[in-house]
């Protein structure tokens, strides 16, 4: 079953560059279709039988490359196999006013969704190398696809980023190989000695994961890039594309150095990553309130809504059993939720754009009266974003919260508390303008599948709020091994 | 404990290429430069990959870091080729935009060009030599720079 | 030898801070290519020909010409209007990241200094760690080489680096293939059209005013030679059947289909410089190309599960056969990506009408939009990217 | 014989490679670039062949030999081709110089 998640979207990528147009619209849905099929199977099969490791071309594992799913992984599967698929009907709708992105942008799409499934399988460093290259060049085509200059602009300064933080990734990889002579992260798990080059290694690893995810403080390729895209480029990017550099670094720190990563070096390191977390909530959420682009503004909530994710590793290193898995649960069910919540969003705000023509947040007026589905659907996607009950977003939170307590670190809990006012504030900001009655402009009518396909992936962000039950205890049944669960 | 050797040495010289990139690629503010560092870095990193592995195989040639390598090798020459060819269309619309700058310039009354002149003081300080093409320019490039929006 | 090593080592530290501070960009490419062709010694004092072979003909060549071409299209003239500066000298000066640029404007000289303080102190602290790192390194516990000297036998191949890269971690091989397919698509969807819509291009002079500012400055002369075209005609020959050696040559000792298609590329490379037309007239057909060995490698490597073996799994006795023509098949297809990188470069201006002709409806839109008043559709990029910071 | 042989082989590499330093001092102290093209030409072409007629005893089999030979005629053809193309290249630019 797992080779299928790489053939599927292979495949397509191929038969997206080769086929004349016309037969592109059935043949992408036929795939997405495959593509969930494919991942709700195997996420069955990890929930029955627990993690599956499959050695590739029969070669095993220090010699040739595994792929390994455990329930980490096949949630992530099945995160990116429902987004891709919400937000592919919405491109097919959104792109048939775009003829020359339309040709591209599918090959694009299908390599993206390969490497993302190639990321979460992955039980190699090397092979994590190359699938992030893909996926970085993969995603920075998407931000060129229109040829225009800022989008070209944006796009410059990402694959600058991109690079510089997979070659400092790979240099880290290097040196790990050169002192344990593997490549095999469950492998290298058992081997880690808490030594200066095993420091190093995973100092440079970070770094450039840091740089990948888009960390503050070095988040400022994101915005521009995000901000710039096309309205469902940016949904993948923001949901899914930031999210695999992050899975890697959790899987280097909680499961590859879970052995040592108590150290005093690792520790502090942890406590770092966490201050970065709240630089990148404070910033990130500063600067949204203060966007004037309404896809500025939820670009900076990516960045902002990034730091919750980086809370994980203060609280679940170095703490109690309880704390770790509660961070464990919270920083997953997060990472879920704003992807849901996140594609959405970028969704209704690209329809309200469209609709109105401008990108001003002050333009935003009148749009409750002309286009209540997609202000609906950005206000579902607020919802968990915010972490108001009932969402995906606020049971992520709340056990975040109680890590903190758990573990007594009372500094993460007030940060908490504090992000989540900010947030709250940048929301307000778009709905008190889209409620003023009076509207400053013409309306273009849209598609209502830009609509619903916002909405539904809002809805599933929402009732990830009385259902998140499911994904935690795929979770908990088969998490990391060294995850504190 | 360490002895000179081949494999060793090549290591070292890697991670010094690697610091003297890093220095070159966050100083330089010119896309070439950077790419050149990004590949020299890129080198760097290789010739650790292989000269630290084959130290610890008594400097017999390991044929895994060196398969890696290939594979390194092959993807940077994407990305390199890659950002080429943004920078390449990055500077095309950059003209284009410049020109068409230009000529509404031309069309345009003396006020609105002064306002140009006082955007690009703002920015630059100096070089008025060029100022109304590249203020426009600039303008449009970095999005941040935009203060107070298009001048026409 | 040691003196050599020494002597190389130091004399790549040299040519790469040579590359780094010389203002010149063309300085410093062609002394990157001397870096280039230094690192391809120092592959073999490591016993790595395989990689002085990539590093020779793609590293240090390739992407040589490739950024030696860009050069010359960026500096390409001056515009029709005859005002604005070289296009490098404007655009590559004003990049570099908002928060340095900021700095920049407000404070000048002062932050300046401190900018390269810190960069300085981040690099050394870099080196001294990438040193302890090398320095204080344990003792490997997994001796990969000997698995891999086990495995040989059963790999269908003789030499270990092919082996690895075809057969042990042909995952790896797979993925990378696709990382190049992806650059060449994204290589493809930004080339531009040159002769375009005139409905969707406000201002043909703007056009006409583009074409002249890039002008390919190689093909110029090269086009007439008598000599250069004579030379080439003999060499690139000789250069394919170089490329069909190495690629035949990979199952057993040094080479391989990435140095293979690096060469064929080459060949297409002088081809183009001496002013040989070869853009693809067929878009359809250039596709199909660039897909190729992809597509038979995957098609392999997925075919084999009908039969019930993992994904990536050569069939008993089939492995040398299987992988020796999937690696034809990805040189055909990786020469002709390489090529189609520099050849379909946007700014590219001396292909006359090779490929428009297709494509002007498609891409018409695109066109309009270079000079942002075109009849794009509401809500587009460009007005989201004008944010205050 | 063979330290014969050895003296003679030692002998052309020397000179071999003292014509191509002689060539690269040339190239950089020369003052325009038709007298550097002309250093670097004659003295580096010189200098190759001497290296190439010294290598020849080496070589293990005849192929490889010929692949060294091989490489001599390229590299003759190459650098006359481009040293053809820079000088004429210039003479276009600059008829007087």
């Amino acid at each position: 079953m797992m080779p299928l998640l790489l053939i599927i979207p292979l495949a397509w990528a191929i038969l997206c560059i080769l086929l004349p147009q016309r037969w592109l619209s059935l043949t992408i849905r036929a795939g997405l279709l495959l593509q969930v099929g494919a991942a709700l199977l195997l996420t069955a099969d990890v929930y029955v039988n627990g993690p599956i490791e499959y050695a590739l071309g029969d070669w095993q594992a220090p010699l040739g490359i595994a792929l390994i799913a455990d329930g980490v992984s096949v949630t992530l599967i099945s995160l990116s196999a429902v987004v891709a698929l919400f937000v592919a009907f919405y491109a097919q709708s959104y792109l048939q006013r775009y003829e020359h992105e339309q040709t591209y942008f599918w090959p694009l799409f299908w390599f993206l969704l390969a490497s993302l499934n190639g990321i979460w399988l992955a039980g190699d460093l090397f092979n994590l190398y190359v699938g992030l290259e893909l996926l970085g060049l993969a995603a920075v085509g998407m931000v060129t696809l229109t040829g225009e200059k800022p989008a070209l602009h944006a796009a410059l300064r990402y694959l600058y980023a991109a690079l510089l933080g997979s070659l400092a990734y790979l240099a880290g990889v290097a040196i790990l190989y050169g002192a344990y002579g593997t490549l095999a992260i469950p492998q290298l798990g058992e081997l880690l000695d808490a030594n200066i080059t095993t420091f190093v290694a995973i100092g440079l690893i970070s770094i450039g994961l840091l740089l990948k995810t888009a960390i503050f403080p070095f988040h400022y390729w994101l915005p521009p890039a995000h901000g710039g895209a096309l309205a469902p480029v940016s949904a993948l990017l923001s949901a899914l594309v930031v999210k695999a550099s992050f899975y890697i670094l959790a899987r280097v720190w909680l499961d590859m150095a879970s052995e040592i990563n108590s150290h005093v070096v690792l520790y502090s390191a942890a406590q770092g990553l966490g201050v970065l977390g709240a630089g990148a909530i404070l910033w990130g959420s500063w600067q949204a309130y203060k966007a004037a682009q309404v896809k500025m503004l939820v670009a900076y909530s990516t960045v902002a809504q990034l730091g919750y994710l980086m809370l994980l590793f203060p609280l679940a290193i170095g703490t109690t059993a309880v704390a770790a898995g509660l961070a464990w649960q919270g920083a997953m069910l997060h990472l879920l939720a704003h992807g849901f919540a996140k594609a959405a969003m970028f969704m209704s705000v690209g329809t309200l754009v469209l609709a109105i023509g401008h990108g001003k947040v002050n333009d935003l007026a009148g749009v409750s009266h002309r286009i209540p589905i997609s202000l609906f659907a950005f206000g579902l996607s607020a919802v968990s974003i915010m972490g108001l009950p009932p969402s995906g977003g606020f049971n992520a939170k709340w056990l975040l919260l109680q890590s903190a307590m758990a573990s007594q670190q009372w500094w993460w809990f007030i940060l908490l508390v504090v992000g989540g006012l900010l947030t709250a504030a940048y929301v307000f900001r778009v709905f008190r303008i889209s409620f003023v009655e009076k509207a400053t402009h013409e309306f273009s009518s849209t598609s209502s599948t830009l609509d619903f396909t916002a909405l539904a992936l809002a809805a599933i962000a929402i009732a990830m709020g009385f259902f998140s039950q499911w994904p935690l205890s795929l979770l908990q049944s088969s998490g990391f091994q060294g995850g504190g669960l | 404990m360490i002895s000179f050797s081949v494999d060793f040495w090549y290591a070292g010289i890697g991670a010094a290429l690697i610091a003297l990139s890093l220095l070159a690629f966050l100083l330089s503010k010119r896309l070439l430069k950077k790419l050149l560092a990004f590949n020299i870095m890129g080198s760097g990193v290789f010739l650790m990959m292989v000269g630290m592995a084959q130290t610890q195989n008594d400097g017999a040639a390991d044929a895994v870091p060196q398969a890696l390598v290939l594979t390194g090798i092959v993807v940077a020459v994407s990305a390199t080729a890659l950002a080429l060819v943004v920078i390449r269309r990055f500077a095309l619309a950059s003209v284009v935009a410049a020109l068409a700058a230009e000529n509404k310039a031309a069309e345009n009354d003396a006020a609105e060009n002064d306002a140009a002149e006082k955007n690009g003081a703002e920015r630059t300080g100096s070089d008025t030599a060029v100022s109304d093409t590249t203020v426009t320019d600039t303008a449009l490039t970095d999005p941040n720079l935009n203060k107070n929006g298009d001048p026409q | 030898m040691i003196a050599f090593d020494i002597l190389l080592g130091l004399g790549m530290l040299l040519a790469a801070a040579g590359v780094f501070w010389s203002a010149d960009l063309f300085r410093a490419i062609v002394m990157f290519v001397v870096f280039g062709v230094l690192l391809a010694l120092a592959w073999l004092r490591l016993q790595a020909p395989d990689l002085a072979l990539a590093e020779a003909a793609i590293g240090a060549g390739l992407t040589g010409v490739l950024l030696l071409d860009t050069l010359s299209v960026l500096r390409a003239k001056k515009t029709a209007a005859g005002k604005l500066p070289p296009v490098d000298q404007q655009l590559l000066n004003t990049f570099t990241s908002t928060r340095a640029c900021a700095a920049q404007n407000n404070h000048g000289k002062g932050h300046e200094n401190l900018r390269f303080l810190a960069v300085g102190l981040l690099s050394l602290g870099i080196l001294i760690a990438l040193q302890a790192a090398l320095f204080m390194r344990p003792e490997a516990a997994v001796n990969l080489p000997s698995m891999v000297a086990e495995g040989i036998p059963d790999a269908g191949i003789e030499h270990p680096i092919t082996a690895v890269l075809l057969n042990f971690r042909s995952y790896d091989t797979l993925l990378e293939v696709a990382v190049l397919l992806v650059a060449v698509i994204i290589g493809l969807s930004l080339r531009i059209p040159s002769n375009s819509n005139e409905q969707q291009a406000p201002s043909s002079a703007l056009i006409g005013a583009r074409q002249a500012a890039y002008a390919g400055v190689i093909s110029e002369d090269g086009g007439n030679d008598p000599i250069l075209r004579n030379f080439t005609q003999r060499l690139i020959p000789l250069v394919l059947v170089t490329g069909g050696y190495i690629l035949w040559a990979g199952s057993t000792m040094p080479g391989g289909a990435f140095q293979a298609g690096a060469l064929i590329a080459a060949a297409g490379v002088i081809a183009r410089l001496a002013g040989y037309n070869i853009a693809s007239r067929v878009d359809q057909l250039l596709r199909f190309g660039l897909v190729l060995g992809f597509l038979v490698f995957l098609t392999v490597a997925a075919s084999v599960m009908f039969g019930g073996r993992p994904f990536l799994n050569y069939p008993d006795g089939w492995a040398g056969s299987l992988i020796f023509f999937i690696e034809a098949m990805l040189t055909f297809s990786i020469g002709l990506t390489l090529l189609s990188l520099f050849v379909h470069s946007p700014g590219d201006g001396a292909e006359p009408n090779a490929k428009s002709s297709q494509r002007s409806v498609k891409s018409g839109s695109t066109v309009g939009s270079d000079n942002g008043v075109g009849n794009r559709p509401p809500g587009n990029s460009g007005k989201a990217e004008a944010d205050h910071d | 014989m063979s330290l014969l042989l050895t003296i003679v082989q030692t002998i052309l590499i020397g000179t071999g490679v003292l014509f191509f330093l002689v060539g690269s001092i040339g190239l950089l102290r020369f003052p325009d670039t038709y007298t550097r093209i002309h250093a670097l030409t004659k003295a580096d072409n010189l200098g190759l062949g001497m290296l190439v007629v010294g290598l020849l005893p080496f070589a293990n089999s005849p192929q490889q030999a010929l692949k060294i030979l091989l490489c001599w005629v390229l590299i003759l053809a190459a650098s006359s081709v481009s040293a053809y193309l820079v000088a004429n290249k210039l003479q276009n630019e600059e008829p007087d110089a």
